[in-house]
């Protein structure tokens, strides 16, 4: 492992992107700056490839803060998910040239987007935990940025700080995960952390306090119930901030903090039962959701939710690999299923609406091979990417535990049901909208009078990740297939390794088949049942999805009401102990005046006071 | 000892007559009643020492109170010529 | 060097009183002058210890010496003072005679942070209360008499138990002088010097300020003028963290351990309400007002923790919420400029014909919330860190307020810039204003991101505060 | 003395002269008078003068104080009213009467200055001749009557209980306190001290307000000398606990009576009232004769600068509200009240600071902690009405104000005036109804004069407060440790060099150190009060001689001073004189020094190895510098020459911090001069190089090569145990070229 300057050039890269773009975006204009933000990423890809490809690097600036070194490190892990942000990362940015066209914030845009892969990029090469949370916090900022990014609107300005409030609680656990990690070991480097934590003598109580904080921190940062309020709103963000940052990358930092400190969480029975809760809660809780939504964006975004879900099962059932590597299928499919939404959005001159779609299969047959792949994909069809995955962590579930299985495969029908439901409503039938006609857009000026087929600068970053959506997943296949498959070891390599028992080939193969059978099931029925007029429970069952199930009305009521109310009654609260100073300051006023009242103005008042006075001094003085 | 006592009458009875009299003159008077208390205590233990000191003081005193009364006289009989009373309970008009 | 540094702007200030015609150039050059001997002092420290220390009898009868140095902490104090003084005369809008007021000002905030005896810090304590009444008094609203009395009455009435717990620090503690070195030496023990701390307690609580004697803190800034200078040196004189730091714990460090529960009650109890409180203010003063109490309470929960973490942590924090804070109301101050109000509540849209001056804003709010990277995130993290040692509970209430700086500001932050519906329009930053964008971008920059160049001088004066204090409980 | 000369003479000289000449001839002589006596009252300072066996004490206390009496008589005359004659007269009486009781230790002495003082007082405060001005005249003559006749009983009793009239006599017994707390009441009476406050808010009020600022500075002064010489430090058992009852009283009631205050003069008279309990704070302390003047020479400069400009604003009562936009309205007038107001409140940086400051330390020295607290509450309580006047001054001026202030201009101008020429600073309505008494403001040259002087003097007592302070410290005797010799011990027999002068001072201050009469050197006393001087560091030729020695230590300028007689012998045997056994050395470096014959060569040893030769010097001193030392406990050798063993001491070297920034320039610590060795041998010194690299040398053949890096002391060090003979060492910073001057050539010749 080199020590090498390189390695904050990486970050340093996309972040003189978002300076020049800041300073002169303006100037340098459509579509040079689109261009330029996008080779810098590129540039990034391919410097950290080729470091990765040398064994990986480190950076120490010494005594950042006393005690606390400022330190990167790109091993295997950071690297996978390296490769990942700044892959794909680099295409949405590509697709985005063609996405913002036009847009009067096109260069604001592009420069906030290279803010986000440079934070990003913090994120996951920080290896002493507060440069990780810069890293944290940055994506924070830049996803405050690029959801609030039309804030001319105020219910875009009011979801993007929704997202980052609720950030913040995460945040807090994150916080607090710090303080107690110093001062349980006295270090925050990561790499320090893992020897300590292996040398023992604390309290595993203490660890397991600080798995907590930091499961909380990656809960906000992933959306998982019950912080997940905020990602449906983020959609209010152009279409590229939702695929890159509200399903590629950021949302999966959670899961990646969570596998990063693999080495406090792991054998933890206590965390193991939460995170696989939470995991499961937010899988169904999406995909419930996800069937109820009109939104195009809101579909995904709900989607992303369910997946997200899963990584977490994955991660609390001590499949770590198996996070990873369903963050990397996930990371492709996700982003072409939102890019696909994109184009078609971007066809339809800004419709967001399913129940205005339909029939874009006619209209858009690239984009339409996209959608269909994706869904495909997410919904668990062999052998595209997300089988693979899906798969692995079943298998890992059933290890958990039979009942947790069943469990899942539930939430992989549901997976399968809302996939096929965004594919049917986009793409088939018949096209329900208004003649597109005449409608005019911000976002894409001069409506075309068809919907039309995206320019290349969209298409070709779809076709590569439509390549990624059917190829990534044979990088992890089930050792019955492949027994030593690419990415286990890999990424064990740095995880850490925490070896469990294989199942048996037979049931392993029985698993196999089960999925994939349900998987193909599902879709079938789903892409026939989604083409019918839907039955009044179905409708029933759409009011409350639609509302999220009503999570947001009851955070507004139970929590954030009552905070307003508070701070109202504790402002009054302040100024009244101000009144109360005052008080203080009146009651010596009003003493002042009594003592004043003492000077009558009679003589002989006053001699008879000196002379009562001089009894009482003699008369104490002398006696005393 | 008994002169002593006898001082300490005079200057009590100088003090109450200072407080219950109410022209500003019978006030001064009972003052100069309380000087006097002074002097024969000074004489008193003037003798108790066998020293001269203390008579010689008495002449002082003796001095310092005229010198008082000569200024006080003054002030009150020039307070009488304006408001036609030497009243010390008629004297309020600066208080609080 | 050193009392050149400290006097020159009191000069130039009665100067520029007594000769208004002068200008703005004048007191700019003053300012500029000043923090290039800050950090010519910076670039000559050696690291350790007190630096360009000086002592000449001033009343040596008393034991008054008229002793000056610097250590870390000072001279990050020096610099955070001058750099703001400097952005403050550079960029508000006020009478020439008005910063007349602030140069005086700031030889006195010099001093409290340069002087090596008791005295003489007590006196540049207090005396930094003139100018500053007096720039309320003059520019300041309509209802500031109110403000007037409650700012000076809380200064006085909090700094006088000082004073009597300053005579005891030396007659008790057996010092022949009121020098640091002496009264160091000779620290109080015990039952009085719990008694002593209590003294400072109050005065420099006040000054922290902690709840609940912030209360004079918000009329105070309302009252002030609208271009933010009198409330940016009024943020400078926030110094209670570093009297506490510097003189109450070494002098009397069996005081914190009799108080600690308390304050770091009061701290944690503070960080978190002033948050909340600063969610209904309604205008931008107030808000700040508020923000730096919940500021100010993290710090102290940092260094009432007793350890170097936090330590380094509050003292950090400190330097860098002058610098925010301060930069913050000057740029409210701009804000006024165009809009000609503070309220917070109406909407008005200014980022579509301001664009730089919301991305200006923008930069300051993320600074103020303590997002990493910026410059209050490493003090914030050093406190915390130092404080959940101590109290993780405490930590825990203090921190929820991290949530609610999220709230407060950028709730405010939206009317401002955002939804621009009701847009107004106004002129964006013109060449004076970029000016100051720049500088005070690039200081919040470099302390976010390489603390170093500040703590690695602050550490040691951390652990010897530790040491001092045997550890936390 | 002069001075008595001069107030009494001008006063009766003029008494008589006053008839004759004109009245304003009469006035400037007065001035003079005053100007001359202040003048003598400088001439001589810090020297004590006492005539009329013992009545008449003129020190220090007394001259400061008269200062401030004359001062306040020159506010009075140059500010008061000139129409009369009388005026003059009665302020220089006034004054005159003040400088007696500051000058006198005696009772009955000052029961005369009282008299002679109060009287004129009494006719003052009557001068407006109106309802006002008789009440206040009557009612502080009739309880100043009562004050007197108070306090000559409690001279009789004090009489009766010491038999003398003299001040701090020593006494016991109810009569002595009974006698003792009368005399308390009556001074008590004098300076408005609660509960003896009675007359004051409504005399100051009813005053012309020229006589309410006399009245203020001028009466406080002289009464607190005369506190001052009776309530002594040393009676404080006696009196301690009533004055602190009467200062806790005037400072809560002077506070909150004022608070509610709507009269300029009456708040003032509260605000005195709280000044009086804060200046007895003074008297517990032993150096309150210094900070007591001092605080009423800047007190009476601020409130002089208040009443000033209330006196000529109007002679009548001043209603604050009339006070509103002074500044805008009369800057000067304004600004010099604003001033005088602050530095009444006693905020840095004036001088009222400096003087609350100090009288609160002398109640803290004494370890009176409430009173001081309590003080200190008051005076933030009092801050408010300050506060309020202040800002009340520095407000905008009301409309109506603005148009009466054009009225008054126009006024002036039109019927013009004798009594304001010139300066506009006199103002508003005033002087054209107030019949006889008229115009109090007289606003000529000289009164600006004294207002600019006052503004000057109270704003150079800010800046260097420690110029008054000293002044009025002259002469006191000192009160702080006396110098000694506290080692050695008279009569000890020591080894010549070995040994170390210690002793006590006042700290910071310098002193002289005599060896048998001759001048051995200087030292000054560190902050703890302490001072040290080893004898070997002295250039005196004679300080290492064998024999008797007589040290002395003198205050600069003294003439004797603590001495202490010492045998001093002539070391022997080779012996380490310093560091001491088991001491502690720094790990950079350290020297050893040690006796030896005169003349003998001694060769130190550290732990075996030797670190070179030394010489004995004349003295029987020698001493070698060791180069930085590996940790631990070492221990040194000193060896005659030759010789197999020699004395030994073990030292303690600590253990170098790593990280230490190495700065010192490259040095040799031993064996600089080369010369002969035994082996094996040491050398080394410090440097700031990461590592050096020693080259050996036998003639000029290279036999070997060593690197050496720096240790974590900074410090390098060579350790050699070559052959007999001769051997050159040479020590070049690493990587550089053998061909490049060596930074220290070491030739050695090996036993």
């Amino acid at each position: 492992m080199q020590e090498t300057l390189f390695l904050p050039l990486i970050i340093a890269l996309p972040l003189l992107g978002f300076v020049i773009l800041g300073l002169s975006g303006k100037r340098i204009g459509e579509p040079a700056a689109g261009w330029l933000a996008s080779l810098l990423v590129l540039g990034s890809f391919l410097l950290g490839l080729v470091l990765l490809l040398q064994g990986g690097a480190r950076w120490t600036l010494a005594e950042w803060l006393p005690g606390i070194p400022f330190s990167l490190n790109l091993d295997n892990l950071s690297g996978v998910m390296l490769m990942v942000v700044a892959g794909v990362g680099f295409l949405i940015h590509v697709w985005a040239i063609g996405y913002m066209h036009g847009d009067p914030g096109y260069s604001r845009f592009f420069s906030y987007f290279n803010l986000f892969i440079a934070a990003m990029l913090v994120l996951i090469l920080g290896d002493s935990l507060p440069v990780v949370f810069i890293g944290w916090e940055g994506v924070g900022l830049a996803s405050y940025l690029l959801i609030g990014f039309w804030y001319q609107e105020r219910v875009n300005a009011d979801s993007a700080r929704k997202a980052f409030i609720v950030n913040r609680i995460g945040d807090l656990g994150f916080l607090l995960a710090m303080g107690l990690l110093w001062s349980m070991f006295g270090t925050l480097s990561i790499s320090e952390l893992v020897e300590k934590v292996e040398a023992g003598g604390y309290s595993f109580t203490t660890l397991t306090l600080a798995g907590f904080f930091l499961l909380i921190g990656a809960i906000g940062k992933s959306a998982q119930v019950p912080l997940t309020v905020w990602l449906p709103d983020a959609m209010a963000g152009p279409t590229p901030v939702s695929a890159l940052i509200h399903a590629a990358t950021m949302v999966t930092a959670g899961v990646y903090l969570l596998v990063r400190h693999a080495f406090i969480l792991h054998g933890d029975g206590f965390l193991a039962g939460l995170i696989v809760t939470v995991g499961l809660l937010t899988a169904f809780y999406g995909a419930l959701c996800s069937l109820g939504q009109w939104d195009i964006k809101r579909i995904v975004a709900y989607t992303t939710l369910s997946q997200l879900g899963f990584m977490f099962v994955a991660v609390g059932v001590g499949a770590y690999w198996v996070a990873i590597f369903h963050i990397v299928t996930h990371a492709f499919f996700k982003a072409l299923m939102f890019m696909t939404s994109g184009s078609v959005i971007h066809a339809l001159g800004g419709e967001q609406d399913v129940r205005q779609m339909g029939g874009m299969r006619k209209y858009l047959p690239a984009t339409h091979l996209h959608g269909l792949v994706a869904t495909f994909a997410s919904g668990g069809l062999v052998p595209l990417a997300g089988f693979w995955s899906k798969d692995a962590i079943l298998a890992y579930s059933f290890e958990f535990g039979p009942w947790l299985w069943v469990l899942m495969l539930g939430a992989s029908v549901l997976a399968a049901l809302y996939s096929i439901r965004w594919y049917v409503l986009v793409f088939w039938g018949e096209y329900r909208g208004r003649s597109p006609s005449g409608r005019t857009n911000a976002h894409a000026p001069g409506g075309k009078a068809h919907p039309h087929e995206s320019p290349a600068v969209m298409l070709w970053p779809n076709h590569i990740l439509m390549g990624g959506a059917l190829g990534v997943g044979f990088m992890g296949l089930p050792y019955v297939i492949d027994y030593k498959n690419f990415i286990e070891p890999y990424l064990t390599k740095a995880i850490g390794d925490f070896p469990h028992e294989k199942l048996p080939v037979v049931t392993e193969w029985v698993l196999i088949i089960i999925s994939a059978v349900v998987a193909i099931a599902a879709l079938w029925w789903g892409f026939r049942f989604f083409q019918q007029q839907m039955p009044a429970w179905y409708e029933r069952f759409q009011t409350a999805a639609l509302q999220g199930f009503y999570a947001d009305a009851v955070y507004n009521a139970l929590l954030v009401n009552p905070a307003k109310g508070l701070a109202e009654l504790l402002f009054v609260g302040d100024k009244g102990l101000l009144t109360g100073f005052a008080g203080l300051g009146s009651l010596m006023g009003g003493l002042g005046g009594l003592l004043a009242k003492l000077e009558t103005g009679a003589l002989r008042f006053y001699l008879a006071g000196l002379l009562l006075a001089l009894v009482l001094l003699l008369g104490w003085g002398v006696l005393r | 000892m008994i002169w002593l006592i006898a001082s300490a009458l005079l200057f009590s009875m100088g003090a109450y007559g200072a407080l219950t009299r109410r022209t500003a003159i019978l006030v001064f008077l009972s003052i100069e009643l309380m000087l006097n208390a002074a002097a024969l205590s000074l004489i008193s233990f003037s003798r108790l020492y066998g020293s001269l000191d203390g008579q010689v003081v008495v002449l002082f005193i003796i001095a310092i109170a005229a010198a008082e009364v000569a200024v006080g006289l003054g002030l009150i009989v020039a307070i009488f010529r304006r408001r036609e009373t030497t009243s010390v309970d008629e004297l309020r008009q600066l208080r609080g | 060097m050193i009392h050149v540094g400290l006097w020159l702007p009191l000069l130039a200030g009665l100067v520029l009183l007594i000769m208004p015609g002068l200008g703005r150039g004048f007191a700019i050059a003053s300012a500029a002058i000043s923090l290039g001997i800050s950090l010519v002092l910076f670039a000559g420290y050696g690291g350790q210890g007190v630096a360009y220390a000086s002592q000449t009898p001033f009343l040596p009868e008393a034991g008054v010496y008229y002793a000056l140095g610097l250590d870390g902490a000072g001279l990050l104090l020096w610099i955070a003072v001058s750099l703001v003084v400097l952005l403050g005369v550079w960029i508000a809008d006020v009478p020439v005679r008005f910063l007349a007021y602030t140069l005086m000002m700031q030889t006195g905030l010099l001093g409290i942070f340069a002087a090596q005896d008791l005295i003489f810090f007590y006196f540049f304590f207090e005396a930094t209360l003139i100018p500053s009444l007096l720039m309320l008094w003059f520019y300041g609203g309509a209802d500031r008499l109110r403000a007037i009395y409650t700012f000076a009455l809380f200064t006085l009435v909090g700094s006088l138990p000082m004073l009597a717990a300053i005579f005891a620090v030396r007659f008790l503690g057996g010092a022949d002088s009121f020098l640091y070195t002496d009264l160091a030496a000779n620290p109080l023990t015990g039952q009085t010097a719990s008694l002593a701390f209590l003294g400072f307690m109050v005065a420099l609580a006040v000054k922290t300020p902690l709840f609940p004697l912030h209360a004079w803190l918000p009329s105070f800034h309302q009252q002030n003028h609208p271009s933010g200078l009198a409330d940016a040196m009024g943020t400078l004189y926030k110094v209670g963290i570093f009297a506490f730091f510097k003189w109450a714990i070494p002098l009397m460090p069996d005081g914190l351990r009799e108080w600690q529960g308390l304050l770091l009650f009061l701290a944690a109890f503070g960080a978190i309400y002033a948050a909340w409180v600063a969610f209904s203010a309604p205008d931008w003063k107030t808000l700040l007002a508020y923000a730096g109490v919940s500021h100010m309470g993290v710090a102290a929960l940092g260094l009432f923790s007793g350890n170097g973490e936090g330590t380094v942590g509050a003292l950090y924090l400190l330097g860098a919420s002058m610098v925010y804070g301060s930069a913050m109301f000057l740029f409210i101050g701009l804000v006024y400029k165009r809009t000609g109000s503070l309220e917070t509540s109406p909407v008005r849209g200014l980022a579509k014909h301001a664009p730089a001056l919301y991305v200006l804003g923008m930069f300051l709010l993320m600074a103020m919330i303590g997002l990493p990277g910026l410059s209050g995130f490493p003090g914030e993290l050093m406190a915390l860190l130092g404080a959940y040692k101590v109290s993780p509970w405490l930590t825990f209430v203090a921190f929820l307020a991290v949530i609610a700086a999220a709230a407060y500001a950028l709730t405010a932050f939206q009317k401002l810039f955002q939804e621009n519906t009701q847009a107004q329009a106004v002129p964006d930053l013109d060449t004076r204003e970029w000016g100051f964008a720049a500088v005070t971008v690039a200081v919040l920059l470099l302390m976010g991101l390489y603390p170093k160049l500040f703590t690695l001088y602050l550490e040691p004066l951390g652990k010897a505060l530790a040491a001092l204090f045997g550890g936390a409980s | 003395m002069l001075t008595l000369y001069m107030l009494a003479g001008f006063a009766t000289v003029l008494s008589l002269l006053a008839f004759v000449i004109s009245r304003e001839a009469n006035r400037i002589v007065t001035l003079a008078g005053l100007v001359l006596a202040g003048l003598f009252c400088l001439v001589g300072w810090g020297q004590t003068v006492e005539a009329f066996g013992g009545l008449y004490r003129f020190d220090t206390l007394a001259r400061g104080l008269t200062l401030v009496a004359i001062l306040g008589g020159l506010w009075a005359l140059l500010l008061g009213p000139a129409k009369k004659f009388e005026f003059p007269l009665l302020v220089l009486y006034a004054v005159t009467g003040m400088h007696i009781m500051a000058s006198s230790p005696n009772l009955v002495v000052l029961v005369i200055a009282l008299e002679v003082f109060s009287l004129p007082l009494y006719v003052l405060a009557t001068w407006q001749r109106d309802e006002k001005g008789f009440e206040a005249g009557l009612k502080y003559f009739l309880l100043g009557a009562l004050g007197a006749a108070i306090f000559l009983y409690g001279i009789a009793l004090y009489f009766g209980a010491t038999g003398s009239f003299m001040a701090g006599a020593p006494g016991s017994g109810p009569l002595y306190l009974a006698g003792l707390f009368l005399i308390m009441a009556a001074f008590a009476f004098k300076t408005a001290m609660v509960p003896f406050q009675w007359w004051s808010p409504d005399v100051y009020q009813g005053s012309p307000t020229v006589v309410t600022l006399f009245m203020a500075t001028a009466v406080k002064a002289a009464a607190f000398a005369a506190m001052l010489r009776i309530f002594t430090p040393q009676g404080l058992e006696a009196w301690g606990v009533g004055m602190a009852v009467l200062i806790a009283l005037s400072t809560l009631f002077g506070n909150l009576g004022a608070l509610t205050q709507t009269e300029a003069k009456r708040l003032f008279a509260y605000s005195s009232i709280a000044n009086a309990g804060y200046i007895g704070l003074g008297l517990y302390g032993p150096t309150g004769q210094a900070t007591i003047p001092f605080y009423l020479l800047t007190y009476g400069l601020a409130t002089g600068l208040i009443f000033a400009v209330l006196s000529m604003l109007s002679n009548q009562d001043v209603p604050l509200e009339r006070l509103r936009g002074l500044w805008y309205r009369k800057p000067l007038l304004g600004g010099a009240m604003g001033l005088g107001i602050l530095s009444v409140l006693g905020l840095p940086p004036l001088a009222g600071f400096w003087a609350k400051y100090l009288v609160f330390q002398e109640a803290a020295r004494a370890g009176l902690y409430g009173l001081v607290v309590l003080a200190l509450v008051t005076s933030a309580i009092g801050a408010y009405y300050y506060l309020k006047t202040f800002f009340l001054i520095f407000s905008k001026p009301t409309p109506v104000q603005e148009a009466e202030d054009h009225e008054a201009e126009a006024a002036l101008t039109q019927f013009g005036s004798s009594e304001a020429p010139g300066i506009p600073v006199a103002a508003a309505p005033m002087g054209l109804t107030q019949g006889l008494m008229a115009p109090a403001a007289r606003t000529g040259a000289p009164a600006l004069g004294l207002l600019l002087g006052a503004i000057g003097l109270l704003g150079l007592l800010s800046v260097l407060p420690g110029l008054g302070l000293q002044a009025f410290s002259a002469g006191l005797s000192p009160a702080v440790a006396a110098v000694s010799i506290t080692a050695p011990a008279s009569g000890a027999t020591l080894i010549a060099g070995s040994y170390t002068l210690q002793g006590t001072g006042k700290p910071g201050e310098t002193l002289e150190l005599f060896d048998n009469g001759n001048p051995l050197g200087v030292v000054t006393v560190g902050p703890d009060g302490r001072w040290s001087l080893p004898v070997a560091t002295s250039t005196l030729p004679s300080a290492l001689a064998a024999g008797a020695h007589t040290y002395e230590v003198r205050r600069a300028g003294q003439a004797t001073g603590a001495s202490t007689n010492v045998n001093v012998a002539q070391p022997a045997e080779p012996a380490f004189t310093s560091p001491l056994e088991g001491a502690t050395v720094a790990a950079t470096g350290f020297t050893l020094q040690g006796t030896a014959r005169p003349g003998q060569v001694v060769e130190i040893f550290e732990d075996g190895a030797s670190l070179g030769r030394v010489t004995a010097d004349a003295n029987g001193q020698w001493s070698l510098n060791v180069p930085p030392p590996p940790g631990g406990t070492r221990v040194y050798e000193a060896r005659p020459e030759g010789a197999a063993s020699g004395a030994r001491i073990s030292l303690v070297v600590p253990e170098a911090q790593a990280g230490a920034i190495c700065s010192q320039s490259f040095a040799l610590s031993n064996l600089q001069a080369g010369g002969t060795v035994s082996r094996p041998f040491r050398f080394g010194g410090v440097g700031s190089a990461s590592s050096y690299t020693v080259l050996v040398r036998r003639g000029d053949r290279i036999i070997g090569r060593k690197e050496i890096p720096l240790s974590a002391a900074c410090g390098w060090s060579y350790f050699s145990d070559p052959g007999p003979g001769e051997i050159t060492y040479e020590v070049r910073e690493t990587g550089r070229l053998e061909t490049e001057p060596p930074l220290t050539t070491i030739t050695l010749q090996v036993q």
